[in-house]
């Protein structure tokens, strides 16, 4: 396609980042949908406003998601796009890829789709951007033969996700990459049968730096943890006290709850077991002399979500601490018991953190059969409006 | 007929033989340099990984030519990152640099590790989206170019994380980056009469306003809108096509700084209003990329080492950001929604 | 009257604070009202439960508040306190009596009331505690003529209240005083003649320490500070670091924002004045060694209230700095056109926090013409539900 | 007729000379022992002030011994604090003994200042209210009782501030004390359908529920309560005498604690719920008593010198400030009203 159809575009191919319109257009020459694309795009940009219809649902055999409809609103002027329906297709647990597995995946995209796709969709999921109604149940049929199936779209599980976890990571406390696909496969039907009140995210993150947004990002946030003491190398801490490193600036004073000490002649650094709040500051600063504990496991935490429709939540904590050892039962049985809830009382498109708010913690663990612990809060309430279950009630 | 419901390949099929040795038993890791990661295990296997900044929307071609890089340096093995970024795992560290250069070749820069700013998270926008505000990956790439420098070096105090949503479902989560932008609409939804009650589910319409600023229209059969409680969220556009609300001159990005995902020493937070409007000006949205900068420089200056973006606030206080970043405060900044009441500062201790 | 009718009450004669018990006894023998507030007290020990029966509306001419009705639910068995009205005399400034003033009420209490009385109400007014109808307008008119008002109650404007500030107190940054008095003086229609949404409260503090609780228990809180430095006398320093006193720790590590340094060799502490919040913490350790600025004036909050409806609210900034001068002309402007916009806006029963909750601090601060600053906040909004006003939108 | 609108004395009235003369000259103070404070002016004039608890509840005859006390070494002058509590404002040094004597003869203990107990705000209970869900004045004298020696002396780590209000009104204003004692109901209203009608304004009513528990029962003409919903607030009884809340057993108090006024240091802060209920058990309320003794000598353990018990949390954690009271946490500790979220804990940063 001649650049000089595209001006606006064009300025966004200057500049050292690397350039989408560069890649919309390796693929306008090959791929009638990619120039239609980049045809539409550049009226967006002349016009400030997008040019796609209003929804629209497609989809495939068995599903009720993992396709995202999308229609030009000028399908006239740009017939490479008049369908341009988006397949989300279920990564790999942590993003992990052999380069056969990434070049069947573009074969497949080249014969049905645009050419074009996301690594990844913000989810998590491989998006691949872009087919014709026709074209969609081919090319999951190809993508199914070749291992691959569908990811979560509507009123469902989404596609869980995962840190790099133990596979490339010092401080996971738990197995991110098996947690992840262990509960993706056991809740096929839910990812791909929408039938809840809304959307359900889950993330597995190894430890508490977080790095897949698990807590603010996920309805459910699995985050490795330990419940034992820090283990400090006094020799790796000596290492880095010579090498210059602000240990007492850098270290002991930044951790939230001063629970390190450190001795600068001695050059040995020590915490106090019971006020770490395992942060993972120190350990992260301090690589080669701090390491998680021994006795491991999650914290999981329930409710986040974006801002529609009372604001973004972030999780906050429903269990303290669990063992995560395969087959992962505990944690599967409390996701199933907390969807029964939600599924029993949630309205239409309400979050499950925003079904606890309008019902209450109370009723969430009653229902769920957790016990109340204070981790749960930041601080109690302040309020007096406290409920008394029937059974709490003196009757004479 | 396919397979339904076979998951996702297990992950071990993708994992290259130095993992899968190491799988769990990393001890300890260094950064080397700007985009270059040494894991060392506790069998005293060596793991470098060389990240390499991207796009996102990825040609298949260029897809096929990461993988002739991988095949080449590392055994056909590769990963990307939550944010998008493509790691190179590597054995040998001689690769490194040769990989290095070809990356180059290819224009992908090697960066984003450490105290640095790394891929922006964003969402569709105009390329695949049919409710945003604004476009994601034009305004990404503007912005990426001009913090290019702190991706490929590390001299920030810490991580800044920035991240894009192009309306407001907020698909790319920015309510806890360092620095979030989200396309904003600033005019109410129009009513087309005919087609709501033909499209759209009254009560869900009504159902879906935060505010309550929808009610139903019985004798048309439509609903109408009080005009004083719609902030122009767009969810019912959402549950409705003929409530469009796209407005060219009036839609625009808004810009919030100061939060964080990590439990690194504070709990996550989220990103507070710095700049309630910028207007959308494509293809390069110099107002909006001019803004992100100086919200960057401001922190590069005056943070300490060690100390995230909203961490800075918190020791300066909110006030003296505003001073600092030259931003004027008004009645935006201040919440009105649900939680607001616990934002309002219920103290006389403040700075002038 | 005889102990043994009130075996439980006697319980709370016992023990070393001073018992209100014995207070009541003191007027049973003059006074059937306290006698019958006795047995009905005691009745109420027994049972568990309150012996007044709900409301009852009675006043004095020209009044719409001021006294709160009281009737027993079983006047037949106690019929000294058939009628047992409060009466709420506005108190002077701060608190402070003549002995004269006191007894003046003493005797016109001891003439139409039980004896009884709370000094004070925690609102701050005299409370004259029961009374019956008849007696009310003639006790007023007695007090009115020896110089005494009643206090508010109902929809108005409540009794204002201040801390003992530049009559007793060196950290006064205001004239709590004549601030209290100026403004009941000149809103004695508002206070006395209910026509408002709910209450109003306003409460006076001379600085940070707030020992009049405005901040939590006033809709408008008048809060002393200063606009310059703190000011710092060396010697004073010198003298508490002689006597052994831990400035460091005591001091510099409590400043909330670490605006002061210490040097211990030579006694000498400083202030980065652009990192003070005058939180008065360092003054009230070190009294004799620092003190206020001299630019003084008062931060204003709004919004304090208790828990009813929507949980307690604390009063917030609404203005950082005003200067305080006579006759606070700023301060009662300010007042009246808050009072006009909740008067137009509130629902019944709906504080003047309510209902700035409701409709959004934008609205308010347009209503009374105050510019929106960083200072009124913790922190900025988190959510993107921005309004914007028609003037702002661009139309073509 | 007698004059309306004539307003509070000028308390210029008030004030004892040395107080005139050196009004806002108070250079500094000094706290000479419990219950003894020395302010010093800058024109050198020194005021010596006693303080004694009161009841609160005083009788005139008591009120004129005082006086007599007050002519006698005040030359005629005193004040009440903002808890109650009777400041004398002496000149002459030499009277702090005697008065101090003749307060102990009537009964007066001088104390409740600096790292004290003062004395409790509280309300009127079963003694003048019509809403109560517990007495004021008995509680309060058997915990003052129990705590005496707090007042009488300087040994605690900071102020610490107790206060009651005997239903959710809260007139004591409890919710930012040390430690607020609030009287409660735990049963829904016993709605009169009979009387509802004549005595009530059905809207009001509805109006009056915070958690919208209450709607119309048409056919009664009355309204009807919703079980789950209601907290038993005891709003609505408020609003309307047929809707009557208390209940002798199941009525009882809630304590909080780790609230503050002042800005020192910290902003002021909300009490927040420790014990959700003890029973009404006059007239010495033992369980209350003693559960407010062991959340103060718990604090008195462990906070350091110069810490609030707010404060004191705030260092250690609500769930280690749990383990060391030994209080039992339940689901009634989660707030469940309007800005319960933000009080939820969204981060892995917590003790075990
Ligand atoms: C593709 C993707 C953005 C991207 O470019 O990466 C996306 C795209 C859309 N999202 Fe999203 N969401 C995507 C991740 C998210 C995230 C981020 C995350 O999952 O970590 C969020 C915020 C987290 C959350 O779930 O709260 C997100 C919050 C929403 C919402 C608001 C939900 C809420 O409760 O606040 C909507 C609105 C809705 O569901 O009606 C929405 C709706 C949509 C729709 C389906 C538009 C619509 O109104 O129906 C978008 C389709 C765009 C298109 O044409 O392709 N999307 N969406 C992401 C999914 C890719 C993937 O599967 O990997
Ligand atoms: C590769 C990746 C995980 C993945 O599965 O993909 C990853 C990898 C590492 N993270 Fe991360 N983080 C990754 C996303 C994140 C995220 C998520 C995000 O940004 O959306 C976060 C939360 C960000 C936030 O708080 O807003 C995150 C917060 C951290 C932190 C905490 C920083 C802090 O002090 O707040 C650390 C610790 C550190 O760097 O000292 C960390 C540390 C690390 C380490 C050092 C862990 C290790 O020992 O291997 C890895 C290299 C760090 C580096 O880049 O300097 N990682 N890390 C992600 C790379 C994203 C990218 O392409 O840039
Ligand atoms: C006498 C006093 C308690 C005391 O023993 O000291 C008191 C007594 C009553 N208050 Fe109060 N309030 C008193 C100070 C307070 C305070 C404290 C303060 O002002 O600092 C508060 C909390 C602060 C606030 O205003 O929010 C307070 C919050 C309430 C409320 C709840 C208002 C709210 O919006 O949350 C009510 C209920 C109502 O108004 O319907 C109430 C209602 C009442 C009523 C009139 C009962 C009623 O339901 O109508 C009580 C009459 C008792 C009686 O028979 O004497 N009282 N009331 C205080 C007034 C004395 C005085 O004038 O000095
Ligand atoms: C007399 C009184 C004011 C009045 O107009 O009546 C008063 C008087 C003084 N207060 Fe106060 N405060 C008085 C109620 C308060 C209150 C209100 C309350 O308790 O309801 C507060 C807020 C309490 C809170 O934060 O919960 C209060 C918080 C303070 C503070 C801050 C303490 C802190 O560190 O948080 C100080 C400073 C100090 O003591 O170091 C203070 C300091 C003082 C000083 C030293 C001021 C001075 O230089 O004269 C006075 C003697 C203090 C003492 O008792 O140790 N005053 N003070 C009140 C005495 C009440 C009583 O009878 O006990
Ligand atoms: S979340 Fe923790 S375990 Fe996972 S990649 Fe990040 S630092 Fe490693
Ligand atoms: S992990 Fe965090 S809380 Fe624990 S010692 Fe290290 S810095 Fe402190
Ligand atoms: S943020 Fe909004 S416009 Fe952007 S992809 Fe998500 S739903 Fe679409
Ligand atoms: S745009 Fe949002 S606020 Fe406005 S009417 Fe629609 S849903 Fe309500
Ligand atoms: S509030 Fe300040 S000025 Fe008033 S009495 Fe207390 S310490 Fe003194
Ligand atoms: S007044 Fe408070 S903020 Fe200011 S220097 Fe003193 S302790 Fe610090
Ligand atoms: S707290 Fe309740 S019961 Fe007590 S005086 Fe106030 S309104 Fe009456
Ligand atoms: S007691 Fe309170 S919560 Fe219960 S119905 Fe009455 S007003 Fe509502």
């Amino acid at each position: 396609m001649a650049g000089s159809e595209t001006p606006l575009l064009n300025e966004l191919e200057k500049g050292p980042w690397p350039s989408f319109v560069t890649e919309i257009k390796k693929m306008a020459d090959k791929k009638p949908a990619a120039r239609d694309l980049l045809g539409q795009l550049e009226l967006s940009y002349k016009e400030k406003r997008g040019h796609w219809k209003h929804g629209g649902i497609v989809g495939v055999t068995g599903y009720g998601g993992g396709v995202i409809g999308r229609y030009s609103d000028s399908p006239d002027k740009f017939p490479g796009v008049a369908e341009f329906h988006t397949m989300r297709i279920n990564q790999p647990s942590g993003w992990f890829y052999s380069t056969k597995a990434l070049r069947e995946i573009c074969d497949i995209w080249e014969k049905y789709g645009s050419g074009l796709t996301n690594f990844h969709g913000s989810t998590g999921d491989i998006i691949l951007l872009g087919a014709p109604t026709a074209h969609l149940q081919p090319a999951f049929d190809e993508l199914s033969e070749h291992g691959y199936d569908l990811g979560g779209s509507g009123s469902d599980l989404r596609t869980p996700s995962c840190c790099a976890g133990p596979a490339r990571c010092e401080n996971a406390c738990i197995d991110t990459l098996d947690i992840c696909y262990a509960i993706t496969m056991e809740f096929q039907d839910e990812l791909h049968r929408p039938m809840w009140p809304y959307k359900f995210k889950i993330k597995v993150a190894g430890c508490a730096n977080d790095c897949v947004a698990a807590i603010p990002r996920a309805d459910f946030a699995i985050v490795g943890t330990w419940r034992d003491t820090l283990r400090i190398d006094q020799d790796g801490v000596r290492e880095y006290a010579e090498r210059g490193f602000d240990i007492q600036g850098q270290v002991v004073e930044r951790c939230p709850t001063k629970a390190l000490s450190y001795d600068p002649a001695a050059k040995q650094l020590s915490v106090r077991a019971e006020d770490c709040v395992r942060c993972v500051h120190c350990i992260n600063k301090m690589p080669k002399a701090i390491r998680p504990g021994v006795e491991r496991g999650a914290t999981l935490l329930i409710g986040g979500k974006a801002t529609i429709l009372q604001t973004a939540f972030l999780s906050w904590v429903i269990v303290p601490f669990m063992k995560m050892e395969p087959p992962y039962t505990e944690v599967k049985e409390l996701l199933r018991k907390i969807w029964e809830w939600w599924d029993e009382h949630g309205k239409m498109r309400e979050r499950v953190g925003e079904l606890i708010y309008r019902l209450g913690m109370r009723n969430f663990l009653r229902a769920v059969d957790l016990p109340a612990v204070p981790q749960m809060v930041f601080e109690p309430r302040a309020n007096p409006y406290i409920f008394w279950w029937p059974e709490e009630i003196i009757r004479k | 007929m396919a397979k339904t419901d076979i998951g996702p390949p297990h992950y071990s099929q993708m994992l290259p033989p130095i993992i899968k040795e190491n799988y769990g038993k990393w001890k300890y890791h260094e950064i080397l340099r700007p985009g270059v990661l040494k894991h060392v295990s506790e069998t005293g296997a060596e793991l470098y990984t060389v990240r390499a900044g991207s796009p996102r929307l990825l040609a298949i071609d260029t897809i096929r030519e990461i993988c002739n890089l991988a095949d080449k340096y590392c055994d056909g093995y590769l990963r990307f990152t939550s944010r998008y970024n493509i790691e190179f795992l590597l054995t040998n560290p001689a690769n490194i640099d040769p990989l290095i250069e070809d990356l180059k070749k290819l224009g992908f820069p090697v960066g984003g590790t450490g105290p640095a700013i790394t891929n922006m998270v964003h969402t569709q926008g105009w390329v695949h989206c049919h409710t945003p505000a604004t476009d994601a990956s034009g305004i990404v790439k503007a912005i990426m170019d001009e913090l290019y420098d702190y991706f490929v070096s590390m001299k920030l105090p810490a991580k800044l994380r920035i991240s894009l949503a192009c309306c407001l479902n907020m698909c790319g989560a920015v309510h806890c980056s360092d620095i979030g932008l989200v396309g904003i609409h600033r005019t109410i939804p129009k009513i087309d009469h005919e087609w709501v009650p033909k499209q759209c589910e009254i009560p869900t319409v009504i159902a879906s306003c935060p505010t309550f600023a929808i009610r139903p229209d019985p004798k048309r059969k439509s609903v109408q809108i009080n005009e004083e409680k719609c902030m122009y969220c767009g969810n019912c556009y959402t549950m409705c096509p003929a409530m469009p609300i796209a407005d060219p001159d009036n839609d625009g990005v808004a810009i919030f700084v100061g939060g964080k995902v990590s439990n690194a020493r504070t709990a996550p937070k989220f990103s507070r209003l710095a700049i309630p409007w910028l207007p959308n000006n494509p293809p390069r949205w110099p107002e909006v990329v001019q803004a992100v900068k100086k919200l960057v420089d401001v922190y590069a200056r005056n943070a300490r080492e060690g100390e995230r973006y909203g961490e800075w606030i918190d020791r300066i206080g909110w006030e003296t950001f505003f001073k600092l970043a030259e931003i004027p405060f008004t009645e935006k900044h201040i919440d009105d929604f649900i939680f607001s009441v616990p934002t309002f500062r219920t103290t006389t201790n403040f700075r002038w």
